[in-house]
C-alpha cells in the first residue's frame, strides 16, 4: 500500500479532530476530537515508521509516548471537566466566560443561570468570595452542581 | 543495547525528579500541620538541582547522553540529552524562577486551601521538564518534556478546587494547550515522515535533501512551531495568556510566564537553530511577523488593562515578541540576545509577580487602582514594583531592561530587520505607556475611601523572593555582562 | 587716548548701572528725595565728563590730531571675528559732541521736567544707558559693535517712549517703536553679513577698503537702508515716530529729535565709500527721502498735537538729510543733521516747557503764550526759524548746503527730489508759522481739559529754562561755524519759498486768528493729518494678517500637529478596543484563532516561501 | 583630576540613595538637596577652574573604564569645550532650583529632591558620557524623574501631560538607540572621540544618512524641533516651577548637544545630506513658535512655545555645519537656559502670587503691584528676543551669521532664504515678548480704564496727584539690578500699594536664585568671548570631517 493513503486518512482524522474542537461546545466531545487529533499524529507516525523502515523505530517510538501523553491528557482533562462542572454546573466551553476582558459582555453568562443566580442571595461560603466578587455567580453554580 | 548514562549529565532533572516523588511521599506521611516543612523540601530541591547545574557550569565543557550511533542514519552523533552551554543557562535561569515560585507558593498556601503535597509535587514536576526540555536533542524527548512542563501546570491551575475561575483558566488552558499540542505533534509526524529521524542535529540536513516536497517541509515547520509558539504566547497563541493568569493562583501565573515560556523558547530556539538551521529563509520572516504582531497585540492589549494580572499577561506577551524578535535574524549567534533578554526577563518579571502576590491577598479583585498608594502602605514594596515595572517598560533606573532591549535591538539592526526595529521601538512607547501608569499609580496618594485596606505585614517568603528578585535585578543592571557572557 | 573714547562711552554705562542700583541703597532708608538727588547726580555727572572727553577728541580732531582707534579685544566666531574696538574720526567726533551736548542738556532739563515723577531714577539711567549706546554707534570701529550699540538705542527708546506705562496707548506706542526698528534692523544686520563677509571682516575701516564687487554694495547698502529707514524714519518705516511722542517731552528731544533718530544718517555717512559706489541704492534713497520729506511735511501741517508737529518735521528733515546724502553731498548731510540736532532738540524742550504750562499737548488749546513765556518764545522763535531755514538761524546754513547739493547732483532721480525738495522747504515755512502763531500769539484758548482743577500756568522751573537758552546759541549760531560755501542763488531761492508759505499762512490766520490755518490743505487735510493712512493700511496689510496667522497657527498646532499625536495615541487605544473583542473569555474563539492563524501562516509560507 | 567628572555624578547620585535611607523621613529634605547640589556646583566650579582653556578642543579629564563588554559599553567620561559649559550650567540651575525650593518648600519634599538629584545625575551624565551607548543610557535617565516632577507635583492637567512628556520622548529615544546602532554595526565602535575623528570613516554614505536620520529625529523630539514639539508646551505649562527650568534650561539642551557631540561629527556625510531638511525645519519652528507665541493666553505656554522658536536658531546653527554656525547653536543653548531658565522662575513666581498665569486674569500692571518682579520679566523678555549686550543675542546673530554662508556642500540660496525667514522670526519673537510685557506688566492694576488720556503728561500728573507710587522704578532691564543689590538688606519688602489685595513682592530666596542668571546673562551678552573662547577651538575639531 502506498504511504499516500494512510497519510490521507490521518489528515482526515485530523481534520475531523479539528472541526469537532471547533464545532463541539461540551467540553467532553472538545476533548475526544482532540484525541482524533492524536491519533491521527499516531498512525502518522506508524506509518512513516513502517514505510521509512527506520532502524531505531523512532516513530513506533513516539507513538508511544504520544499515547501516554494522550492519556495523561485526557485523565488531567476529564478532572479538570469535572472541576469545572462541580463550580458553575456546565461544560459548555463557550459559556465560561467569567474570565474575561472588563466590559465585555458575556451573552451566554446571562442566559446560563449561573450568572443570573445572583451571588448575593446564595450561601456565599469564605471560599466564593473572590470569585463572586470578580465577576458574577459561581456561588449559584455550586448549588446547581450540588443539586445535579 | 545498553547504553551508559551519563548521572552527572542528567543530575539536574533527575534531583528535581527525587525531590517530587520525596515531596509526594512525605506529603504522605508528615501531620497535615505543617505545610510549610513541604514548601522547605520542594525549595531545597530545587536548590540542589541548582547547585548541580552551577557545578555543571564550573566545571566546563560539554555533556552528552543518551546517544545513538551515527550509523548511516545521518550526520551528528544523535546524542538526545546534551548539557551545553545554552542548556545551562535556561537550567539556571528555571531553577532560578523555581525557587521564587516556591517561595511564592509558600505564601500562596499559607492559608491551607490548597494541598501542598499535591501542589508542590506538580511544580517539581514542572520544572523537571523545564529542565530537561534545554537539554533536549530529539523531538521525541522535545515533545515529552514540553508536555512535562504543560501538564502538571494544568493540574496546579485547577487545584483551587474550590474557585470556579481556576477550573475555569485551567479548562481554557488545556484546551488551548493540547489543541497546539496536536497541531505540532501533526508536524513532527511530518517531519519524521519527511526525514525519517527524530534527532534535531541530522533533521536539518535530511530535510535539505527532500526533493521537490518545500511545501510539506514548510507546512511541517509551521505547525512544528505552533506548539512552542503556545508556550510563549506569541500570535496567534496568545488569547489564553489573559484569562488564565487571571484565574490561575499567583505563583502559576508567574510559573507561566517564566519557567514555561523559558522552556517554551528553549524548545524553538533548538528547533530553530538545530533541526531547522537550513531552513532559515523559511522561518525567519515567519518569526519577524509574528515578533512584531506579538509585541504589537501585547503591548496593544495591556493598554486598557484595569487588572494587574491580565496586565501582567498582555505585558508577558509584548515582551515575548521582544524575545522572538533576534530569533527573525538569521545566521549568527542571534539567539544569544533573545536568550540574554530571557533571563533578564525572567529575572524581572518574577520580582514584579513577587509583589503582586502579596498585594493580591489583601486586595481580591487585584486592579490597578488597588496599588494607589501603596507607596505609604508599603514603600519598600512599592519601590520595588516601581523598579521591576521600569525595568520591564526599558527606562533607566531598570538599566537591566534597557540593556536587554538594547541587546535585542543590536541584533535586529545588525541583521538588517529595520522595520522590526521600528516596530519594536513603536511598541516600547506602547508599552510605557501602561508600566508607568502603573508606577504612577503606586506613589499617587491613597485613596481616602472606607474600603482601604490596612497594609497588612509582607509574608516572609514573599519578602525573601521579592528580594532574590530585586537583587538578581540589581546585579544584572550593574554588571549585564554576566548575562550577556553566559548567554553568549 | 582711546582710554578717553572709551571713558565717553563707559562712563554713561557706569552712571546708568549706579542710577539704578544705587538711587536707593539702602533700601527703605533712603528717602525719594535723596534717591531723586542721587539719580540726578549719577544722570548728569558722567554725561558732563563724557561731554568734556568727546569735545576734547573733537577739538583734536579739528586741530588735525588725526583718527583714535583702538581694538580691545578679538572675539573668535568660527568664521569672520567680531574686533571690539572704537575708532573716533572726524565725522564721529562731531557727532559725539552733539550727542554728548544734546543728553547733558536734556539730563538737566530732566531734574526739573521730571521733578514729580516717582520713577525718575530709572527714567534718568535709561537716558545715560542710551547716552552710552549712541556714543558706542558712533565711535565703533566695528560694524558688530556698531549694531549692538544700535540696537541698544532701540530699547533705550523703548522703554523711554513707554515710561508712562500706566497708559496702554504709551505702552503700545513703545511696542511699535521697537517693533518697527527691528524690522529694519533685521534688514541693517543682514547688510552687515554682507559686508563683513565678503570683506572678511566686521572693521569698518577694512570694510571701506575693501574692493568689494559693485552687485555685492548694492546688496549690501540695500539692506542697511532698511535699518536705517528703521531708525532714522524714513518712509516707509517711520510710523513709530509720530507714535513714540507719548514719551516725556526731554525723551522725544534727545532720541525721537536729535541723536537716535539721526543715527540712521550718521551710519550712512559713516560707510558713505560703500554707499557712494552703489549707484542704485542711492537713487532708492532719493525716491524714499524725496516722498518722506514733502509727505511728512504735508502731514505736520496738519497735526494738531504740537509734539507731532515735531516729529512730522522731524521726519522730513531726516528725509531731506538723506536727500542730501542721496545727492552726493555726505557734508550738507551731516551739517544738518548737526544744526537739525541742535534746533529740533530746542524745539521740543521748548515744546516741553509750553506743555508743562498748559498741561496739554494740542495747539487748539494754546495761543497767547507770548507773555506768559517769553524765554521759551524767543527760544521757540529761533528753532522754528532754523526749521523753516530763514536766516541767520542754523538751519538756513544747512538746508542751503542740503538744496544746493540737491540741485548739483545728477541722477535719474534728481529733479523729483529737487522738487519735492523745494516743495517741501516751502510746506515747512508753512507749517513752522502755523505753530509758531497759533502757540504764542492770538488769544488764549479756553476749554483746555485740566484735570486739575486749575487752568494752566503751572511755573517752569529754572532747570528746563536753562537748557532752552543754552541750546538756543548752537541753533541760532551753529551755522556760521559750519558753513563752507554759500550757494547765494539757491539760498535765495529756498528763503522765498519758504516765506511764501509763512506767508500763506499768516494771510489765513490773520483773517481768521481763532481757525487752523490748516484748513488751506481743503479736502486734503484730513489725509494729512492721518498722515496718509499709512497706519491703516499697515495695520490691515501686516499687523491684522500676522495676528490672524498667529490665531491660525495656534488651532493647527492644537487640531494638526498635536492633533496626530494624540490621533495616534487614540488610535492605539482603538486598536486596543478591537483586539479586546476577541478576548471574550470563549475558549472556543481562542481555539478558532490559533487554528486560523496556523493556517493563514502556513499557507502564506507555501505562497510567498 | 578626572575623578571630577565622576564625583559630580556620584554626588547626586548618591545623595538621592541617601534619601532613600529611613532617617530622612520627615527631615528638611530640601536644604539636604541643597547642600548636594552646592556640592555639585562646587565642583563644577573646580571643574571650569581646572579645564585647560588652551586646550578646549581636548578631551580633558576622561576616565575611560570598561563596564560591559558584552556591549562594547565603556564607562568614558570627558569634558571638552562643547561639553563644559552645559555641564556647568546644569550644576548651576539645578543648585538655583533647589534654592528656589528652599524658599518654597514643596509638599513630599523628599521625594522631590530624590527626583531631581537624580535628575541632574542624568543631565549631567548626558553632558559628559563620551560612549554613544553610554550617552544614550544617560539620556534616559531623565525621563522617569521628570515624568515624576511633572506627574506629582505639576498644575491640574499634569497626569496628560507627564504621560504625553514620556511617551513622546521615550518614542524619540528609541529612535536615537536605532540610529546610534547603526552607527555602532557600522564602525564597530561606540567610542565618541574616535568616531569623531574618523570623521565617518567606514560608515557607507546610505548608513550614515539612515543614521543621521535616526538619530536626529530622536535628538529632534527632545530639542524640540517642529512638528515633533508638542509634548513640550504641555509638559512646560503643567510643570511645577522648578520642572519648567530644568525642562527648558537644560533637558532640551540634551537633544541639541547630541547633534554637536554625536551627529555632525560621527556622521558629516549624513548631516550635509538631512542639513537642508534640518534647517527648513528650524526655520519653521521659529516663525510657527513664535506666531503660536502671538496668540498665547497663558504665560507659561507663551514661554513654552518661545523656547521652540529658539531652539529652532539652535538647530539652524547646527544645520548651516559651519564653525559659527555650530558655535551660535551653543551659544544659543547656553543663553537659552539661561534666560528661559530665569523666565520660568519667574513666570511661576508670577503664577504662585496670582494663582494663574492666564495673562487675561493676571491683567496689568505688574510693574506697579510686583515691581521687582515686572522689573526681572521685563529683563528676562528683552534678553529673551535677542537685544545685543544681552547674551541671547549672540546665539541668534551667530546662527544668521552661519545660515548666510553655510558650509560648502550646501545650498546658499536655500540658506539665504532661510536666514531672512530666520531673521523675520527675531521680530515676530520681539512682538510676542513685547507684547506680553505690555499686557501683563503695563498697564494699571485696579484701575479701570480712566476718564479719556490724551497725553502722557496728564497721565503723570494724575498718577501724581492720586496717591504714592511704589518706590521703584519702571520696567526696566536694571532693575533686576536694583533688586539683586539690594537681596541682602531684605526684609519683607515695602508691600506695594495698588489699591488691591497687596502682594508679596520677589522674597530673598528668588532673588538668591535669580540673580545668577541675571549677571550670566548680561556677562555672556556683554562679553561672548567668554564663551566663545571655548567652544570655538572644540567646534572647528567638530567640523573638521564635515570642512573637507
Amino acid at each position: 500500500m502506498h504511504v499516500v493513503y494512510p497519510v490521507i486518512v490521518s489528515a482526515l482524522l485530523f481534520s475531523i479532530g479539528v472541526y469537532g474542537v471547533l464545532a463541539r461546545r461540551n467540553a467532553i466531545l472538545v476533548l475526544m476530537s482532540v484525541e482524533l487529533m492524536l491519533n491521527a499524529v499516531n498512525l502518522n507516525l506508524v506509518v512513516f515508521d513502517v514505510w521509512l523502515r527506520d532502524r531505531l523505530h523512532g516513530g513506533q517510538v513516539l507513538t508511544l509516548f504520544v499515547i501516554v501523553i494522550a492519556a495523561a491528557e485526557v485523565g488531567l482533562g476529564l478532572a479538570i471537566v469535572l472541576s469545572v462542572f462541580r463550580n458553575r454546573g456546565t461544560v459548555d466551553v463557550d459559556r465560561l466566560r467569567d474570565l474575561t476582558e472588563r466590559g465585555l459582555t458575556a451573552p451566554g453568562l446571562a442566559s446560563s443561570g449561573s450568572g443570573s443566580a445572583g451571588g448575593a442571595a446564595g450561601p456565599s461560603t469564605p471560599e466564593a468570595g473572590p470569585a463572586a466578587t470578580a465577576g458574577g455567580g459561581s456561588p449559584g453554580g455550586i448549588d446547581r452542581s450540588e443539586a445535579g | 543495547m545498553i547504553q551508559s548514562i551519563d548521572y552527572v549529565a542528567i543530575g539536574a532533572p533527575l534531583a528535581l525528579a527525587s525531590a517530587a516523588g520525596l515531596v509526594l511521599l512525605l506529603d504522605v506521611f508528615l501531620p497535615r500541620r505543617t505545610p510549610g516543612a513541604l514548601g522547605l523540601v520542594a525549595l531545597a530541591g530545587v536548590l540542589v538541582a541548582g547547585g548541580l547545574v552551577a557545578a555543571q557550569a564550573a566545571g566546563g565543557g560539554e555533556r552528552r547522553t543518551f546517544c545513538v550511533p551515527a550509523s548511516g542514519a545521518g550526520p551528528g552523533d544523535g546524542c538526545s540529552f546534551v548539557v551545553d552551554g545554552f542548556t545551562l543557562v535556561l537550567s539556571g535561569l528555571v531553577l532560578g524562577a523555581g525557587v521564587v515560585v516556591v517561595l511564592l507558593s509558600m505564601t500562596e498556601l499559607a492559608e491551607r486551601r490548597i494541598p501542598p503535597g499535591e501542589w508542590y509535587f506538580l511544580l517539581l514536576c514542572a520544572l523537571t521538564g523545564a529542565v530537561l526540555l534545554p537539554a533536549a536533542r530529539d523531538l521525541a524527548t522535545l515533545v515529552v518534556a514540553l508536555e512535562l512542563v504543560s501538564l502538571p501546570v494544568f493540574a496546579l491551575t485547577a487545584l483551587k478546587r474550590y474557585d470556579g475561575r481556576a477550573s475555569e483558566a485551567a479548562l481554557k488552558l488545556f484546551l488551548v494547550s493540547v489543541v497546539s499540542t496536536a497541531v505540532m505533534l501533526f508536524g513532527v509526524s511530518l517531519l519524521y515522515g519527511l526525514t525519517g529521524t527524530l534527532h534535531l542535529d541530522r533533521l536539518s540536513a535530511a530535510l535539505s535533501a527532500v526533493p521537490g516536497a518545500s511545501g510539506v517541509v514548510a507546512v511541517a515547520v509551521v505547525l512544528v512551531l505552533a506548539g512552542f509558539a503556545f508556550k510563549v504566547a506569541a500570535v496567534p497563541f496568545h488569547f489564553w495568556a489573559g484569562d488564565v493568569y487571571q484565574g490561575a493562583p499567583v505563583p502559576v501565573a508567574a510559573l507561566l510566564s517564566v519557567v514555561s515560556k523559558a522552556a517554551g523558547f528553549a524548545g524553538l530556539i533548538l528547533i530553530l537553530t538545530t533541526g531547522l538551521r537550513e531552513q532559515a529563509a523559511l522561518w525567519g520572516p515567519v518569526i519577524a511577523v509574528v515578533s512584531a504582531l506579538t509585541m504589537t497585540a501585547g503591548n496593544v492589549l495591556a493598554l486598557r488593562q484595569r487588572a494587574a494580572l491580565r496586565l501582567l499577561a498582555w505585558s508577558s506577551v509584548a515582551q515575548s515578541g521582544y524575545i522572538l524578535a533576534p530569533l527573525a535574524v538569521v545566521g549568527g549567534n542571534a539567539f544569544a540576545a533573545s536568550v540574554a533578554y530571557l533571563v533578564i526577563y525572567a529575572a524581572m518579571n518574577l520580582g514584579a509577580f513577587a509583589v503582586v502576590m502579596p498585594v493580591s491577598r489583601t486586595a481580591a479583585r487585584n486592579e490597578l487602582d488597588d496599588y494607589r498608594g501603596l507607596a505609604s502602605r508599603r514603600p519598600v514594596a512599592a519601590v520595588a514594583l516601581a523598579f521591576f515595572l521600569v525595568c520591564l517598560a526599558g527606562l533607566p533606573p531598570g538599566l537591566a531592561g534597557l540593556f536587554a532591549k538594547v541587546v535585542v535591538f543590536r541584533q535586529i539592526v545588525e541583521g538588517g530587520l529595520g522595520w522590526l526595529a521600528v516596530v519594536m521601538a513603536v511598541n516600547t512607547v506602547i508599552g510605557l505607556y501602561y508600566y508607568i501608569s502603573w508606577t504612577a499609580r503606586l506613589f499617587a496618594p491613597a485613596p481616602s475611601g472606607p474600603g482601604r485596606v490596612p497594609a497588612a505585614p509582607m509574608p516572609v517568603s514573599a519578602s525573601v523572593a521579592v528580594g532574590l528578585a530585586v537583587l538578581v535585578t540589581l546585579a544584572f543592571s550593574v554588571a549585564p555582562q554576566l548575562v550577556l557572557s553566559a548567554s553568549g | 587716548m582711546i582710554t578717553l573714547a572709551v571713558l565717553a562711552v563707559l562712563l554713561p554705562f557706569a552712571g546708568a548701572a549706579a542710577g539704578l542700583l544705587g538711587s536707593r541703597v539702602p533700601r527703605g532708608r533712603t528717602s525719594a528725595r535723596t534717591a531723586r538727588r542721587r539719580a540726578a547726580w549719577f544722570a548728569v555727572l558722567p554725561v558732563a565728563i563724557s561731554a568734556v572727553a568727546a569735545s576734547w577728541m573733537a577739538a583734536r580732531q579739528a586741530i588735525g590730531g588725526g583718527e583714535i582707534a583702538g581694538t580691545l579685544a578679538e572675539i573668535e566666531t568660527g568664521s569672520v571675528p567680531v574686533s571690539v574696538g572704537l575708532q573716533v574720526g572726524g565725522l564721529s567726533a562731531l557727532v559725539g559732541v552733539l550727542v554728548t551736548v544734546v543728553a547733558l542738556a536734556v539730563q538737566v532739563y530732566s531734574v526739573g521736567y521730571m521733578r514729580d515723577d516717582p520713577r525718575y531714577p530709572s527714567y534718568s539711567a535709561f537716558i545715560s544707558l542710551f547716552t552710552s549706546a549712541m556714543l558706542l554707534v558712533v565711535y565703533a570701529g566695528d560694524l558688530i559693535v556698531l549694531y549692538v550699540g544700535w540696537e541698544i538705542m532701540g530699547l533705550c527708546s523703548y522703554l523711554l517712549i513707554g515710561h508712562w506705562w500706566e497708559d496702554r496707548a504709551n505702552s503700545r506706542a513703545a511696542v511699535k517703536a521697537f517693533l518697527v526698528t527691528r524690522l529694519g534692523d533685521v534688514g541693517f544686520l543682514f547688510g552687515i553679513f554682507t559686508l563683513g563677509l565678503s570683506a572678511g571682516s566686521f572693521r569698518i575701516d577694512d570694510v571701506l577698503s575693501a574692493d568689494l564687487p559693485r552687485g555685492t554694495l548694492v546688496a549690501a547698502t540695500m539692506l542697511l537702508l532698511a535699518g536705517v529707514a528703521g531708525k532714522s524714519a524714513q518712509v516707509p518705516l517711520h510710523t513709530w515716530l509720530p507714535d513714540a511722542m507719548a514719551g516725556p517731552t526731554p525723551i522725544s528731544a534727545l532720541i525721537h529729535a536729535a541723536t537716535m533718530v539721526a543715527a540712521g544718517v550718521f551710519v550712512v555717512a559713516r560707510l558713505y565709500p560703500a554707499f557712494l559706489a552703489a549707484q542704485p541704492t542711492l537713487d532708492v534713497l532719493a525716491v524714499l527721502a524725496a516722498v518722506g520729506m514733502l509727505g511728512a511735511a504735508l502731514a505736520a501741517l496738519a497735526q494738531d498735537d504740537l509734539k507731532r508737529v515735531l516729529a512730522y518735521s522731524t521726519i522730513s528733515q531726516l528725509a531731506l538729510m538723506a536727500g542730501a546724502l542721496a545727492a552726493g553731498s555726505e557734508h550738507a548731510a551731516i551739517f544738518h543733521l548737526v544744526t537739525h540736532g541742535a534746533f529740533k532738540a530746542l524745539l521740543f524742550l521748548c515744546a516741553g516747557v509750553v506743555i508743562h504750562h498748559v498741561g496739554s499737548n494740542l495747539i487748539s488749546h494754546m495761543g497767547g503764550l507770548r507773555t506768559a513765556l517769553p524765554v521759551t518764545f524767543w527760544a521757540m522763535t529761533i528753532g522754528f526759524a532754523a526749521l523753516a531755514g530763514l536766516p541767520p538761524a542754523s538751519g538756513f546754513f544747512s538746508k542751503d548746503a542740503v538744496i544746493a547739493a540737491i540741485e548739483r547732483s545728477h541722477g535719474p532721480a534728481q529733479p523729483f527730489l529737487y522738487g519735492c525738495a523745494l516743495v517741501t522747504v516751502g510746506v515747512t515755512g508753512a507749517y513752522a508759522a502755523r505753530a509758531w502763531l497759533r502757540t504764542f500769539f492770538g488769544s488764549r484758548r479756553t476749554g483746555a481739559p485740566d484735570r486739575r482743577g486749575g487752568h494752566g500756568g503751572h511755573p517752569v522751573p529754572r532747570s528746563m529754562l536753562w537748557p532752552v537758552a543754552l541750546l538756543a546759541v548752537p541753533a541760532l549760531a551753529l551755522g556760521f561755524a559750519g558753513v563752507r560755501e554759500l550757494d547765494w542763488e539757491s539760498a535765495a531761492t529756498s528763503v522765498v519759498i519758504a516765506l511764501l508759505g509763512a506767508g500763506v499762512v499768516y494771510a489765513l490766520w490773520r483773517a481768521a486768528p481763532e481757525q487752523d490755518p490748516a484748513r488751506v490743505l481743503g479736502p486734503f487735510r484730513a489725509p494729512c493729518e492721518r498722515a496718509f493712512y499709512l497706519d491703516t493700511v499697515y495695520d490691515r496689510l501686516v499687523t491684522r494678517p500676522v495676528l490672524r496667522l498667529a490665531r491660525g497657527v495656534v488651532r493647527a498646532d492644537e487640531r494638526v500637529v498635536d492633533g496626530a499625536v494624540r490621533g495616534s495615541g487614540r488610535a492605539a487605544v482603538g486598536l486596543s478596543g478591537v483586539l479586546r473583542l476577541a478576548q471574550n473569555g470563549n475558549a472556543q474563539l481562542y481555539v478558532t484563532g490559533l487554528l486560523a492563524g496556523v493556517l493563514l501562516i502556513a499557507v502564506a509560507v507555501v505562497v510567498l516561501g | 583630576m578626572s575623578w571630577i567628572p565622576i564625583a559630580m555624578l556620584a554626588v547626586p547620585l548618591l545623595g538621592a540613595a541617601a534619601l532613600l535611607l529611613p532617617r530622612f523621613a520627615g527631615g528638611p529634605s530640601h536644604r539636604y538637596g541643597l547642600a548636594v547640589s552646592g556640592v555639585t556646583l562646587a565642583l563644577a566650579v573646580v571643574l571650569v577652574a581646572a579645564f585647560d582653556y588652551g586646550d578646549a578642543a581636548r578631551t580633558q579629564f576622561a576616565t575611560d573604564l570598561p563596564w560591559i563588554p558584552g556591549l562594547a559599553l565603556r564607562f568614558h567620561l570627558g569634558v571638552d569645550g562643547v561639553s563644559l559649559p552645559l555641564v556647568v550650567l546644569t550644576a548651576l540651575l539645578t543648585f538655583l532650583c533647589f534654592v528656589h525650593l528652599a524658599g518654597r518648600p514643596p509638599h513630599r519634599p523628599r521625594a522631590l529632591v530624590f527626583t531631581l538629584l537624580v535628575l541632574e545625575t542624568g543631565i549631567i551624565g548626558t553632558f559628559l558620557a563620551l560612549d554613544l551607548l553610554l550617552f544614550f543610557v544617560f539620556f534616559e535617565v531623565v525621563l522617569v524623574p521628570m515624568y515624576f516632577v511633572i506627574a506629582i507635583w505639576g498644575g491640574p492637567g499634569r497626569r496628560a501631560a507627564a504621560v504625553k512628556f514620556i511617551l513622546y520622548t521615550l518614542l524619540g529615544s528609541a529612535v536615537l538607540l536605532l540610529g546610534l546602532l547603526v552607527v555602532w554595526a557600522q564602525a564597530g565602535t561606540l567610542d565618541m572621540v574616535a568616531l569623531a575623528r574618523g570623521g565617518g570613516a567606514g560608515i557607507a554614505r546610505s548608513a550614515q544618512i539612515a543614521a543621521f536620520l535616526a538619530i536626529g529625529v530622536g535628538l529632534a523630539v527632545k530639542a524640540p524641533m517642529w512638528p515633533l514639539h508638542t509634548w513640550l508646551p504641555d509638559a512646560h505649562t503643567e510643570a511645577p516651577t522648578v520642572g519648567s527650568v530644568l525642562l527648558a534650561g537644560v533637558l532640551l539642551k540634551m537633544g541639541t548637544y547630541g547633534f554637536a557631540r554625536i551627529a555632525i561629527p560621527i556622521l558629516p556625510e549624513g548631516a550635509a545630506a538631512v542639513a537642508p531638511w534640518l534647517g527648513a525645519l528650524a526655520v519653521v519652528g521659529i516663525v510657527y513658535g513664535s506666531l503660536a507665541c502671538l496668540a498665547q493666553r497663558d504665560l507659561k505656554r507663551m514661554i513654552a512655545y518661545s523656547s521652540v522658536g529658539h531652539m529652532g536658531f539652535v538647530l539652524l546653527g547646527f544645520a548651516t555645519l559651519t564653525p559659527v554656525g555650530v558655535n551660535a547653536a551653543l551659544f544659543g543653548n547656553v543663553a537659552h537656559g539661561l534666560i528661559t531658565g530665569l523666565l520660568f522662575f519667574l513666570a511661576g513666581a508670577v503664577k504662585d502670587r496670582y494663582g494663574t498665569a492666564d495673562m487675561e486674569r493676571l491683567g496689568g500692571g505688574m510693574l506697579r503691584r510686583l515691581p521687582y518682579i515686572g522689573s526681572l520679566l521685563t529683563f528676562a523678555c528683552v534678553a529673551s528676543l535677542g537685544l545685543p549686550g544681552l547674551a541671547g543675542f549672540w546665539g541668534e546673530m551667530l546662527a544668521l551669521f552661519g545660515a548666510f554662508r553655510p558650509a560648502a556642500a550646501l545650498s546658499r540660496p536655500l540658506f539665504l532664504v532661510f536666514m531672512a525667514i530666520g531673521g523675520l522670526g527675531t521680530v515676530l519673537t520681539a512682538a510676542y515678548f513685547l507684547r506680553m510685557l505690555s499686557r501683563v506688566t503695563h498697564g494699571s492694576p485696579a484701575v479701570p480704564e480712566g476718564p479719556p488720556v490724551t497725553s502722557a503728561e496728564e497721565i503723570r500728573e494724575i498718577l501724581g496727584d492720586e496717591g504714592p507710587v511704589e518706590p521703584v522704578a519702571a520696567g526696566t532691564a536694571v532693575t533686576a539690578a536694583v533688586a539683586e543689590e539690594s537681596a541682602a538688606v531684605l526684609a519683607p519688602p515695602a508691600e506695594p500699594v495698588g489699591g488691591r489685595a497687596a502682594l508679596r513682592d520677589v522674597t530673598a530666596y528668588e532673588l538668591a536664585a535669580w540673580v545668577p542668571l541675571v549677571v550670566l546673562t548680561l556677562l555672556f551678552g556683554l562679553w561672548p568671548k567668554s564663551l566663545l573662547a571655548i567652544t570655538t577651538p572644540a567646534v572647528q575639531a567638530i567640523l573638521s570631517g564635515v570642512g573637507s
